[in-house]
């Protein structure tokens, strides 16, 4: 048995959003009487962390506690349209609605604030704690609950906000397919040492250093459990899943999670990782979306690491040991 | 067909019919209510269904209902009251779940784990889950809040 | 048309329900029969709940020992009777499964499955049926070979090993659970350097497992050298056909069952005969 | 595992003093997840909950002759059988809500079927048991038709109609044309002066999102003449929106709840249960549930498309890349769904991070009898960023440079023109680049440390281009636009501004290193003079060069 270590390196953008605009989202917020807030989408967690992220974004604009949001999900009866999750477009898109519709809900709470303080609303801050005060003075201060409260009960103001936020579609010339993608992109470079058994095709001890630029980390551990599942999937795609073994025949395909393979938790890369931000211009406190871009390095960097472990051309997909065992065997024949 | 089966459901006796046929999963979510053990594949692929059979781990899809009858069945709802099991605050901190799907079934495999091996080395616990599928993760995060309730158990 | 289901302690009664309706079967762990109804196959119609302590038991007996074909892999597992079958038990799926899958499911378990039948075939055990007057037994290979005669399966019988021993390994896809590429195992006796007698099984790699008497041929007789090895190697294919699926090609199973016959007997080399 | 901020980079442009933003807080939904009380769509309880299984096609491609529901509606349990005649408008195309494309897909096919598990006829029953018994007890008789699989034999003359709306089995983009096109530059002038020529072809095969939780759906009668939907769907509206179109119902008649789900991956586009799962609901009065088994998900609801590329790289003798051109194929199976956008999406990104100064691309989305295919993780992406990166590692071997040096010779930066003939901005390969180098111990040269996102600009305006005639499919006619989409010039405004055409200086820039900045100035082709303004002259087309991209066409 001969063993083979190789490395293979790769870089890759990714649009964040459909990345032909035309895909608004929409937020709605609103206080009840004690200045606690509900975010209402109709946008879908599903495990990525929209509820999270987007309630962290809403407590950061309104300027209260996190543990004074919280965000409902896809009720089409209570949430305003949104475009969905997908295309990486939830943090961007819905964030960026998020923080029109709490800024408008905030201008309510200051406005109650400052006229329960008698200043001027522009003189105003919030410490992220529950409390309103004068800029510079401290103790002339009211906390969001009172004033959330003297705006519905004293001044008769509706203490809610609503956001949408759209990049308009764009056209696509038919002939030179000129067209406005996206504003902006995540970023990712990836280096894969793995190795190859030169008898029996397989794959192993497969090491992963990467480098993701991200926007802004809303939230790091959000963000670390994208970046390392993503990865995980990106091996996974890279060297073991498809529907279609035999494609482009239809023979031998897989209906269980046993002929389906993924790696299992005993074939987990060492994945170590650097985050890098730079705040997107247009992205909500300059967030991007990390979610597809996380797993599409790891396809070709297995690629390259295989080739520059045994020198073969695998140029398709999933690389499988058989795959590579076929390689080598027409490259020892050859 | 109908059967009358008889069980303790997380420490609760219960009795009801069921369907020729019909597995636990079907009985425990349709007919008791128990929607805590969930539908991943129905093939015993995927754990997301792993209950606890007079203390077994088994999976509800592939259980005949009846043969439980006799039985202690426990969910993952049994471990969350009336407090919270260790390892769901061990879960939490370690943000190893994000869809959550595969979460129930998860801890009810590494409860049973730590239950007859409360200090598994990395490789007994990725042993000990090997039966559920997580697509969210990259189980790298489940490991560790795993092995850190194994650490504080011990040192308790 | 709803599925039937009959309770029973008669094997007698079982086999012959068993013999008389194809849409009858056994239910051993659930975990072949479950999926099947939860996929509409119209083939079960009928399920055979039977109990009895002997289907549980794991015990010794005359020449050996045997293991009902209701013990679940982690019934083996406990057992130190069958402690040759520890590593086959617990390459079989993942905690959960092992606790449900049978001894007697894995018998008729479709190909990638039926490890721990591969170890018993090298083990050259007995099936222990269930006959009008009480048990017949009969050699695994033929109840393997003959798929079409309904038999209830009340065990196996796995006989003394005298001075042989298992040598078993399974490649598989995903790790630790995953189903075969291929399974090997091969019992060897060994006396004064020279290999005396070879029974080896592969799984995974055909429709289901299988002796390769040509491999076994090629083993006995002189020592364990790496060029026997390689020679039996070669032999493992003959007159079969190895299986492709979404895992594998045959052709890639075949390749990866020579592999790891050579490294397992190359282990075995080295090791105490 | 190990993570680490790298938070000495582009700290100017951050502001981190932020209360919540920035922070590990616990997830919002994290005690559901853990005590398995999260609401997932098929936690709601109902009585007299009915389910739905559906008969589906045992051929790749065959023509319906008859349907015989008799024995299977008579059975113990049976509620109802549903069939294509009972769904209101039982054609659609998915991204018809955004005026893309034809309606393609039957809920229930009528005549025939396309692809391996097309539903024909749904049960609906008191048990799952009884509805997979009723299931096996109709009697459908096809009469097979040659299918094909092959996305390069689909397009050839006399290759089976997989789908009777795109007769060419590709579909067609903007009214007339048969694939999406991309020209920026003139890549056959480039290849002729290019040092070194790399060519590859690269393949992939179709994914399942394999979310833990199946695609299913519950919908139940509300009160008032409304119906509830109990959905995973990734897009609440584009469900809500499809669902009203084939049910044809207002918008307002369905209440849609969903929002917690248990992984997507873009295996939630489709809205393939919510509708027979409300028509069920409709028409019974009861509680429907309609949730796909584990090989139905596998093998029945939609994949990541295959994809097919050919990449030709032209290389300078200094490792800059020349010129490259693309030919794709998306495998989109029997029906549209959402592949046509993949590919627009996929030209959108050409030719990855890269700043090249010719780039040419022709991509079909192309029709054969398997599974529909729809989004992915990684949509429109992932497919072709595997075949650019094995392209980068041939072309850096080509050039005699480490992969990691090449990548950072032709990594696009800020000021950059890219082939969208938009201009880079917020750019950060090269530092992710040298970041990941670092990490990994790759020893690279100072010139190569010293380079920045910063320093684009090195090709500015948009070369001369090379257009060829539009392919027209026949059997079309094409839908006239009256007026001139206005979004192309609003949106071009809100574009940085493409920096000065002159290179800035490189800090610590050493001689060894190509000269990026030497895109600019081109030498003027013979024939044709370098165009003056952003776009380049062009007789007056018939109608609009630019399209909304839909495709608003219809059959002769």
């Amino acid at each position: 048995m001969a063993k083979h270590r190789g490395r293979g390196t790769v870089a890759v953008n990714y649009p964040i959003g459909m990345n032909l605009g035309g895909d608004p989202s929409q937020a709605l917020v609103h206080s009840n009487p004690e200045g606690q807030f509900t975010v209402a989408l109709s946008s879908i967690d599903l495990g990525q962390g929209m509820k999270s992220v987007t309630r962290q974004i809403a407590a950061e604009t309104l300027g209260v506690p996190v543990g004074h949001v919280y965000v409902d999900t896809a009720d089409s009866d209570t949430g305003a349209q949104c475009m969905g999750s997908f295309a990486s477009r939830g943090t961007h898109r819905v964030g960026n609605a998020v923080i029109a519709a709490a800024k408008e809900a905030r201008a309510v709470m200051l406005a109650a604030a400052a006229r329960e303080l008698e200043v001027n609303p522009t003189d105003l801050e919030t410490d992220g704690l529950g409390n309103i005060h004068v800029k510079g003075a401290p103790q002339r201060s009211v906390t969001t609950k009172d004033a959330a409260n003297a705006a519905q009960f004293k001044y008769g103001e509706s203490v809610s906000g609503s956001g949408i936020f759209l990049i308009p579609m764009s056209d696509v010339d038919v002939e030179t397919g000129e067209m406005n993608t996206v504003s902006c992109f995540a970023h990712c470079a990836m280096i894969v040492d793995l190795t190859v058994d030169d008898k029996t095709g397989e794959i192993s001890d497969v090491q992963i250093n990467s480098a993701y630029e991200i926007g802004r980390a809303l939230n790091p551990k959000l963000m670390e459990q994208q970046l390392v599942g993503g990865a995980w999937m990106g091996l996974s795609h890279a060297a073991y899943e498809t529907t279609e073994p035999a494609y482009p025949s239809r023979d031998h395909r897989p209906f269980d999670f046993s002929s389906y393979v993924m790696p299992g938790p005993g074939d987990l890369a060492q994945h170590d990782i650097a985050i890098l931000e730079r705040p997107a211009p247009d992205g909500p406190f300059g967030g991007k979306g990390p979610g597809e871009m996380c797993a599409n390095p790891v396809l070709p960097a297995v690629a390259n690491a295989v080739f520059d472990a045994v020198g073969v051309e695998i140029d398709t997909l999933p690389i499988t040991p058989e795959r590579i065992l076929r390689a080598l065997k027409e490259q020892r024949g050859a | 067909m109908t059967t009358p089966v008889h069980f303790t459901h997380n420490g609760r006796p219960v009795s009801l019919f069921t369907e020729a046929g019909e597995s636990l999963l079907s009985l425990l979510r349709l007919k008791l209510g128990d929607q805590t053990p969930k539908y991943g594949c129905g093939q015993g692929g995927c754990g997301a269904c792993s209950v606890r059979i007079d203390g077994q781990l088994r999976l509800a899809c592939l259980t005949l209902a009846e043969t439980v009858d006799g039985a202690e069945v426990e969910t993952v709802a049994a471990l969350s009251a009336p407090n919270l099991d260790p390892l769901q605050e061990a879960f939490m901190d370690h943000f190893a779940a994000q869809c959550g799907y595969c979460t129930p079934g998860m801890i009810v495999a590494a409860r049973t784990l730590l239950d007859t091996n409360p200090r598994p080395s990395r490789d007994e616990v990725i042993e000990a889950i090997s039966g559920n599928l997580c697509r969210c993760t990259g189980y790298e995060p489940i490991i560790d809040a795993i092995l850190a309730v194994a650490a504080q158990e011990v040192s308790a | 048309m709803p599925i039937e289901i009959t309770r029973t302690d008669d094997p007698g009664l079982a086999a012959r329900l068993i013999a008389n309706d194809r849409g009858a079967y056994v239910m051993g762990g659930g975990t072949g029969l479950m999926r099947r109804i939860h996929e509409g196959d119209q083939a079960v119609r009928h399920l055979i709940l039977l109990s009895g302590p002997r289907l549980r038991q794991i015990a010794p007996e005359r020449g050996g020992f045997f293991i009902g074909a209701q013990a679940s892999m982690a019934d083996v597992l406990a057992a130190p009777e069958a402690r040759a079958l520890h590593q086959p038990a617990a390459s079989v799926g993942a905690p959960a499964l092992r606790n449900m899958a049978t001894v007697g499911g894995n018998l008729f378990a479709r190909p990638p499955y039926g490890d721990l039948t591969t170890a018993l075939l090298a083990l050259d055990a007995e099936a222990v049926t269930a006959s009008g007057s009480g048990e017949d037994r009969r050699p695994l290979a033929l109840l393997l070979e003959d798929r079409t005669t309904r038999r209830l399966v009340l065990g196996v019988f796995v006989p003394d090993q005298g001075g042989a021993r298992l040598h078993y390994t399974k490649m598989t896809r995903s790790h630790p659970r995953g189903a075969s590429i291929v399974t090997v195992a091969a019992s060897l006796a060994r006396s004064g350097g020279r290999v005396t007698m070879a029974r080896v099984a592969f799984g995974g790699l055909a429709g289901a497992p299988f002796r390769a008497s040509g491999v076994e041929r090629a083993l006995t007789g002189g020592p364990l050298g790496s060029e026997t090895i390689a020679t039996a190697a070669e032999r493992i294919g003959d007159g079969i056909t190895p299986m492709s699926d979404a895992l594998a090609s045959g052709w890639y199973r075949l390749e990866m069952a020579k592999i790891h016959l050579r490294r397992l007997l190359g282990t075995a080399q080295g090791s105490p005969s | 595992m190990s993570l680490d901020f790298r938070k000495d980079l582009f700290a100017d442009e951050r502001d981190d003093n932020l209360n919540v933003v920035g922070k590990p807080i616990r997830r919002q939904d994290i005690l559901g997840h853990v005590t398995g009380t999260s609401p997932f769509f098929d936690d709601n309880k109902f009585d007299n909950l009915l389910h739905l299984k559906c008969v589906r096609s045992p051929h790749h491609h065959a023509r319906i002759v008859s349907i015989d529901t008799a024995k299977a509606e008579a059975m113990p349990g049976v509620v109802r059988l549903l069939r294509g005649r009972d769904v209101p408008v039982n054609l659609n195309t998915l991204l018809s809500l955004l005026d893309f494309g034809l309606d393609d897909e039957p809920v229930l096919a009528e005549t025939k079927v396309s692809y391996w598990g097309e539903p024909i006829v749904a049960v609906i029953a008191t048990s799952e048991q009884a509805a997979l018994d009723a299931v096996a007890a109709v009697e459908v008789r096809y009469e097979e038709l040659p299918a094909v699989f092959d996305v390069e034999e689909a397009l050839k003359p006399g290759a089976p109609t997989v789908n009777e709306t795109y007769p060419g089995n590709h579909f067609v983009f903007y009214e007339n044309t048969d694939h999406q096109r991309l020209r920026f530059g003139d890549t056959e002038a480039r290849f002729a002066r290019a040092a070194h020529i790399v060519e590859g072809r690269y393949q992939l095969t179709p994914i399942e999102q394999a979310p833990m939780e199946p695609n299913g759906a519950i919908a139940a009668p509300e009160t008032n003449d409304r119906f509830a939907c109990y959905t995973p769907t990734q897009g609440l509206f584009f469900s809500v929106g499809t669902c009203a179109k084939v049910l044809d119902v207002d918008l307002n008649r369905l209440h849609f709840i969903g929002g917690t789900v248990g992984g997507g991956f873009g295996g939630k586009v489709d809205s393939v249960c919510e509708p027979l799962a409300i028509l069920g609901a409709m028409l019974t009065r009861q509680p429907v549930r309609y949730v796909l088994n584990r090989a139905e998900e596998m093998q029945v609801s939609a994949p990541r498309s295959a994809e097919l590329w050919e990449i030709k790289d032209g290389i300078a003798e200094d490792g800059r890349i020349l010129a490259r051109e693309f030919k794709g194929w998306f495998d989109a199976g029997a029906y549209t769904r959402l592949t046509s956008y993949g590919v627009v999406k996929c030209t959108g990104h050409l030719p990855g991070p890269y700043t090249i100064p010719a780039v040419k691309s022709d991509i079909w989305c192309v029709f054969t009898n398997r599974t529909p295919a729809t989004a992915m993780r990684g949509f429109g992406v992932l497919g072709v960023d595997f075949a650019i990166e094995r392209q980068m590692d041939k072309g850096a071997r080509a050039a005699g440079l480490g992969p990691m040096e090449y990548r950072l010779i032709n990594a696009y930066r800020d000021g950059d023109m890219k082939a969208t003939r938009r201009v880079a901005s917020n750019t950060a390969l090269v530092e992710c680049i040298q970041v990941a180098a670092e990490k990994a111990g790759y020893p690279l040269a100072p010139e190569y440390k010293a380079m920045t996102s910063m320093t684009g600009a090195s090709l500015t305006q948009i070369p001369e281009t090379v257009t060829d005639s539009g392919r027209r499919p026949a059997g079309y006619t094409a839908i006239e636009k009256t007026e001139v989409s206005p979004g192309l010039g609003e949106a071009a405004q809100v574009q940085p501004t493409p920096a000065a055409p002159v290179a800035r200086a490189r800090t610590g820039g050493a001689s060894s290193l190509p000269e990026r900045p030497s895109y600019a100035p081109q030498p003027a082709p013979p024939q044709a003079a370098p165009p003056p303004a952003p776009e380049p002259p062009e007789p007056a087309p018939a109608k609009p060069r630019y399209s909304r991209y839909s495709s608003s066409i219809r059959r002769r």
